[in-house]
């Protein structure tokens, strides 16, 4: 079809509008788009860009808080650090793309979170990714997770951004839609901030990066639909990433930055130059003129229907004040990179484009970004809730307990995941002061008393078997996994990831998990800045487990004082928290097969407590170093105590139910270590259950009760634990 | 005294090595744009590591043409110290001022971790701070670290004691074929290496990431030490 | 007897490393040099004789492995 | 003009990526292949039409840029 022809209802259908959304065009222009603008509808009103349907749950967010600088609805938020420093942050899907070609989908994911950092004026220090694949058992896995772990390691290592963190599971729920979530925070002053706003009227607007070429074209359409079949045919689609032209972006921005000739800016994400237009223009309440043949282009005879929903990666759009044009020319010319003018600013809340002379579009923004459709989808809730959810705990018969347990600690949910992050650089510009292996990363900010920690969480089991309270558990883990590095909960970003809105019983997945994290957050009072939503995970009708990632960033004061985990080695090892422990839903049960039974009782309360607790031990040195108990339960914990501290433990108690005490998960609680008395004095004033459960041991990992036994050389466990992976890695 | 840091287009670790040198071991210094034609006023010269040119086509080859490499070859000849990390070693090798070449780690993947380094040779310039057989512990991050040249010049480099680092166990022992070892693959577990007249230093692992205990270790601050004792005379 | 595979990036789909590296011929003085595109070479040693036989294998790793389809294109020299 | 350019691997230089693939490819069930290395291909386009000049211009790029010759050997296809 022509880019100015004009367009019928089969067109639009064909472009993934509905037939209501049609008439609704109709009635915005009144009269008929052509090809191209019916493109910037369909891109514009996709689920990727519009949040169609969840906009109205989303809003339940808590946004606001002392720190916040820029909650929901730019390119990242923003979380004031002190009176200088703020750190700008965001977490992205890039499911679809990495399904399809798992190194490029990876690679330009973080390529595209990247720039929603560096755009806003931030310097990028580091990045995670929370990845979730089906089981390795399957071929096709093995070379996805080793295509997404390359992929991600390309980009950011070339880049310079240290990979610091994040999450890796695997289970069959995701093995027709892989997940691929990245979140990116960066650091800039407090009041140099850029926004992606359009302001200014005769002001020019700027092309800068690459060259525009015939990639991902609908690229956000795409992420709006199911996988069906018809998967080859959206093939075409895929995006290369190109992290030497970022670096140099990225360099020639900040250093125009430092002066005062930008007036806004924004990255060319998903749907390119149609949401980059559009979005700037529509904050800056002002209109866009654009004159599509000035962009540069890499494929010859590129249309303007081409041209403006291409996704070709590392590019931006910006505005740039007047009279500074030459200025800015000069430095993307230092860095080698193209800057073109390709418009101006105008006043006519409209954008406007013209090609060889001829207007192809003239569109009001209005429509098109902020009366976009809303809706308010049915839903239900799914009849396996009540199936699976039983009372009654499951029991699991042991027989060979250290067979079995050396099994289980091979399972690539379990294992060591550095056959992963070894692959990624997370010691570039220098500020890590813990490496991934520990619950949260922690980062130093040169010249500053004070860090930063992040982590990244959710249990997609605990969120398929109860969305609310599972998403809800995903919150409060992450606030534990803060605690244990001495971190205080400031802000969150997050992904929802979620299989066809259109599906009632999603729709509800989706409800109660935004229900539960709100309510969680509200409780712990930490505000959300930014997210990302992504539907659609979803295969020949089957949807994924619902996944809600939370991404977290924590303050710490002192990072000089606070970690003291060499020390730690002489001191006994102590259980702290409480909590109703299960069998179902464990990692342990799941890897025996077995699904059923509820998930464990969140109680926020006892959660909030045991942080205080943590908080408190490792502010008066009471706590040298501390790791909480998630999916594995004590005994996955403990194994991964040992590999932290490298030294094995010696671990003696007796219970009624062992397997229970040793697997199962639940509640909020973590392993401390430090001054005994000083912990156990702790304990006592802030009412947290406390057992000690042994010491240190140089070389023997050593757990005894009384009827199982699990002993083996600290030197092999530390083979044991990362062979797992290890071996779909090689 | 002043060093300069070059920045190459793709350069990563200019800044951490900038922060070490200045702000860690207290050695004046600059960050140089590589298309800047002169040094002029400095006494010394630091490639740092990263993606110069995206490490297309090979590390390291395209930045070997970058203007500032002239400068870079005058020091090398002045007996005036360089020193090359990771990306830096490589575009010293493409330069063709130090001997061999660096392929890709054997494993086929990149290598971010901590490595064990003996120190093989003494050096006044570089390793001044170092005891012959000592033991260090720095990281290493890199895709193309395994270190090759032919039998002829290995032997040149043994018998002229070029060799400044081989990899090693926490022991001390070396282990050419045993992964833990030697990760990348390098043969004779090299790490890093003098030119003849020993003002020239290429080395994969990364001291700049080392130099002050919240980061984990302070290994590598016997390097730029030295080197600062070496300027002041 | 042996055989070259040749893999290479679709025409439409961006090449950075080949943009690169022309731009820095271009800056060493290689004028000639009006577009640059790079690409994986494989030789192989096949123990059989049979030309047909020999393409067909060739050809057959190819699309298992040896080229990835959604972005590159491969043909066979015997 | 068009020219190709292939960079491979010196006999004495070990090909780690070859030897992954040659067996990968063994457990995919190819047994035929014997040997396998791997190497770089540079399409090249060229804006003159004379082969002596044009050959002259690839080698002297290849000596220069796109070989290492430590560890590289190449061959020029016009
Ligand atoms: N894909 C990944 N990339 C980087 N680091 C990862 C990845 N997956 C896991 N990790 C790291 O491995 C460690 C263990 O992960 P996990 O078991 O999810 O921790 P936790 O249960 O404390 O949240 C963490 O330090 C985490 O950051
Ligand atoms: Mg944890």
């Amino acid at each position: 079809m022509k880019y100015n022809e004009i367009v019928s209802l089969k067109d639009a259908l064909a472009l993934g509008l509905s037939k209501a959304e049609w008439k609704k065009i109709l009635k915005f222009l009144k009269r008929i788009p052509n090809y191209t603008e019916l493109g910037i509808f369909s891109a514009l009103w996709s689920e990727h860009c519009s949040y169609k349907s969840s906009k109205i749950y989303l809003k339940k967010f808590p946004t606001k808080g002392k720190r916040v600088l820029q909650g929901p609805g730019e390119n990242a938020g923003i979380i004031k650090l002190d009176d200088e420093l703020c750190v700008v942050f965001k977490m992205e899907s890039h499911n679809h793309p990495s399904y399809i070609e798992p190194f490029q989908g990876a690679a330009t994911g973080v390529g595209g979170i990247l720039r929603d950092i560096f755009t806003m004026g931030a310097r990028p220090i580091c990045l995670m990714d929370s990845l979730f694949f089906g089981s390795l058992k399957d071929q096709n896995m093995v070379y996805l997770l080793n295509g997404v772990v390359e992929g991600i390691a390309f980009y950011g290592n070339c880049i310079g951004v240290p990979t610091v963190g994040g999450q890796t599971s695997f289970y069959d729920a995701f093995k027709d839609n892989i997940l691929v979530n990245v979140f990116c925070l960066g650091i800039a002053k407090k009041d140099e901030i850029f926004y992606g706003k359009a302001k200014g009227k005769g002001n020019a607007v700027f092309y800068v990066g690459s060259k525009t070429g015939r990639d991902g074209i609908h690229g956000a359409t795409m992420a709006s639909e199911s996988f069906e079949d018809d998967l080859k045919e959206k093939k075409p689609n895929v995006q290369i990433g190109d992290p030497f032209t970022e670096k140099l972006l990225l360099e020639a921005l900040l250093e125009i930055m430092k002066g005062d000739s930008i007036e806004g800016i924004q990255d060319m994400g998903a749907a390119g130059l149609t949401s980059s237009s559009f979005e700037m223009a529509e904050r800056g309440k002002s209109g866009l003129v654009l004159y599509l043949d000035k962009i540069p282009l890499r494929e010859k005879d590129m249309d303007p229907y081409e041209i403006m929903l291409s996704e070709s990666q590392e590019r931006m759009l910006m505005v740039v004040k007047k009279g500074k044009e030459e200025e800015v020319l000069k430095v993307f010319k230092k860095w080698d990179l193209d800057a073109v003018e390709i418009g101006y600013v105008t006043d006519t809340k409209k954008v406007e484009g013209y090609f060889k002379g001829e207007k192809v579009i003239d569109l009001e923004i209005e429509p098109l970004v902020s009366k976009a459709p809303k809706y308010k989808r049915p839903y239900k809730k799914p009849s396996y809730i009540d199936e699976l959810n039983k009372e009654e705990d499951i029991k699991i018969e042991i027989k060979n307990f250290e067979k079995e347990i050396i099994e289980f600690l091979q399972n690539p949910n379990i294992s060591s995941k550095k056959p992963i992050y070894r692959q990624y650089d997370h010691q570039v510009q220098t500020n890590t002061v813990l490496k991934p292996s520990f619950d949260s990363a922690l980062l130093r900010i040169k010249g500053k008393d004070y860090g930063i920690a992040l982590t990244s969480d959710v249990n997609p089991l605990w969120c398929y078997l109860n969305p609310r309270e599972g998403s809800a558990y995903a919150v409060a883990e992450a606030v534990r996994n803060l605690s244990c590095v001495g971190a205080k909960a400031i802000g969150v970003t997050d992904c929802l990831n979620f299989g066809n809105p259109e599906n009632p019983e999603v729709m509800w997945q989706f409800k109660e998990s935004i229900e539960g994290i709100s309510e969680a957050l509200k409780f712990f009072n930490i505000p959300v800045v930014s997210g990302n939503v992504s539907f659609y995970n979803e295969t020949s009708k089957k949807s994924i487990w619902p996944t809600p990632t939370i991404g977290m960033v924590g303050f710490i004061k002192n990072i000089k004082k606070v970690l003291n985990y060499e020390r730690g080695k002489k001191s006994s090892i102590y259980l702290a928290g409480e909590g109703e422990l299960r069998l179902s839903s464990s990692l342990f049960s799941f890897h025996k097969g077995i699904l059923i039974g509820r998930i464990p009782k969140l109680n926020l309360k006892n959660e909030k407590k045991l942080c205080k607790f943590l908080l408190n031990g490792f502010k008066s040195k009471a706590i040298f170093g501390a790791h909480d108990l998630s999916e594995g339960g004590l005994l996955v914990s403990l194994v991964e105590l040992s590999l932290l501290l490298n030294s094995g433990v010696d671990i003696k108690f007796s219970k009624e139910n062992e397997i229970l005490f040793l697997l199962g998960e639940g509640g909020s609680k973590a392993l401390v270590f430090g001054e005994d008395n000083k912990i156990e004095s702790l304990s006592k004033i802030l009412e947290v259950p406390l057992i000690k459960l042994g010491n240190f041991n140089e070389n023997l990992f050593s757990i005894k009760t009384n009827n199982f036994k699990f002993e083996i050389p600290f030197d092999d466990l530390k083979d044991l634990i990362e062979k797992g992976l290890e071996k779909f890695m090689e | 005294m002043k060093i300069a840091v070059i920045v190459f287009p793709g350069s990563n670790c200019d800044f951490d090595v900038y922060y070490a040198l200045k702000e860690i071991a207290g050695i004046p210094s600059e960050l140089v744009w590589h298309k800047e034609k002169t040094l002029k006023n400095f006494s010394g010269v630091v490639l740092p590591g990263g993606f110069s040119y995206g490490d297309y086509l090979r590390a390291g080859a395209i930045a070997k043409f970058s203007p500032i490499m002239e400068e870079v070859k005058r020091f090398a000849e002045e007996g005036k110290p360089v020193l090359g990390i990771c990306n830096g070693f490589q575009i010293l090798t493409e330069a063709g001022l130090l001997e061999g070449a660096l392929l890709r780690n054997r494993s086929l993947k990149f290598l971010c971790q901590d490595v064990f380094l003996k120190v093989e040779n003494k050096n006044p310039i570089f390793l001044k701070e170092l005891k012959k057989g000592q033991i260090i512990k720095l990281p290493i991050a890199h895709m193309d670290g395994n270190y090759f040249c032919d039998d002829k010049t290995l032997k040149e480099l043994i018998k002229n004691k070029q060799i400044a680092f081989r990899y090693c166990l926490h022991n001390g022992k070396i282990e050419e074929e045993n992964i833990k070892a030697n990760p990348n693959g390098s043969l004779y577990s090299i790490a890093g290496i003098f030119n003849k007249k020993g003002n020239v230093l290429g080395m994969m692992p990364h001291p700049e990431r080392y130099v002050e205990k919240i980061l984990g270790s302070r290994d590598g601050i016997y390097i730029f030490r030295s080197l600062k004792n070496f300027l002041m005379g | 007897m042996k055989a070259k595979l040749e893999v290479y990036l679709k025409e439409t789909v961006l090449d950075p490393q080949g943009k690169t590296i022309k731009n820095a011929l271009k800056n060493l003085g290689f004028d000639e040099i009006e577009d640059l595109r790079v690409g994986k070479i494989f030789y192989i040693d096949l123990n059989i004789e049979e030309e047909g036989e020999a393409r067909r294998i060739v050809e057959e790793a190819a699309e298992k492995l040896l080229c990835n389809k959604i972005i590159e294109s491969y043909k066979v020299y015997l």
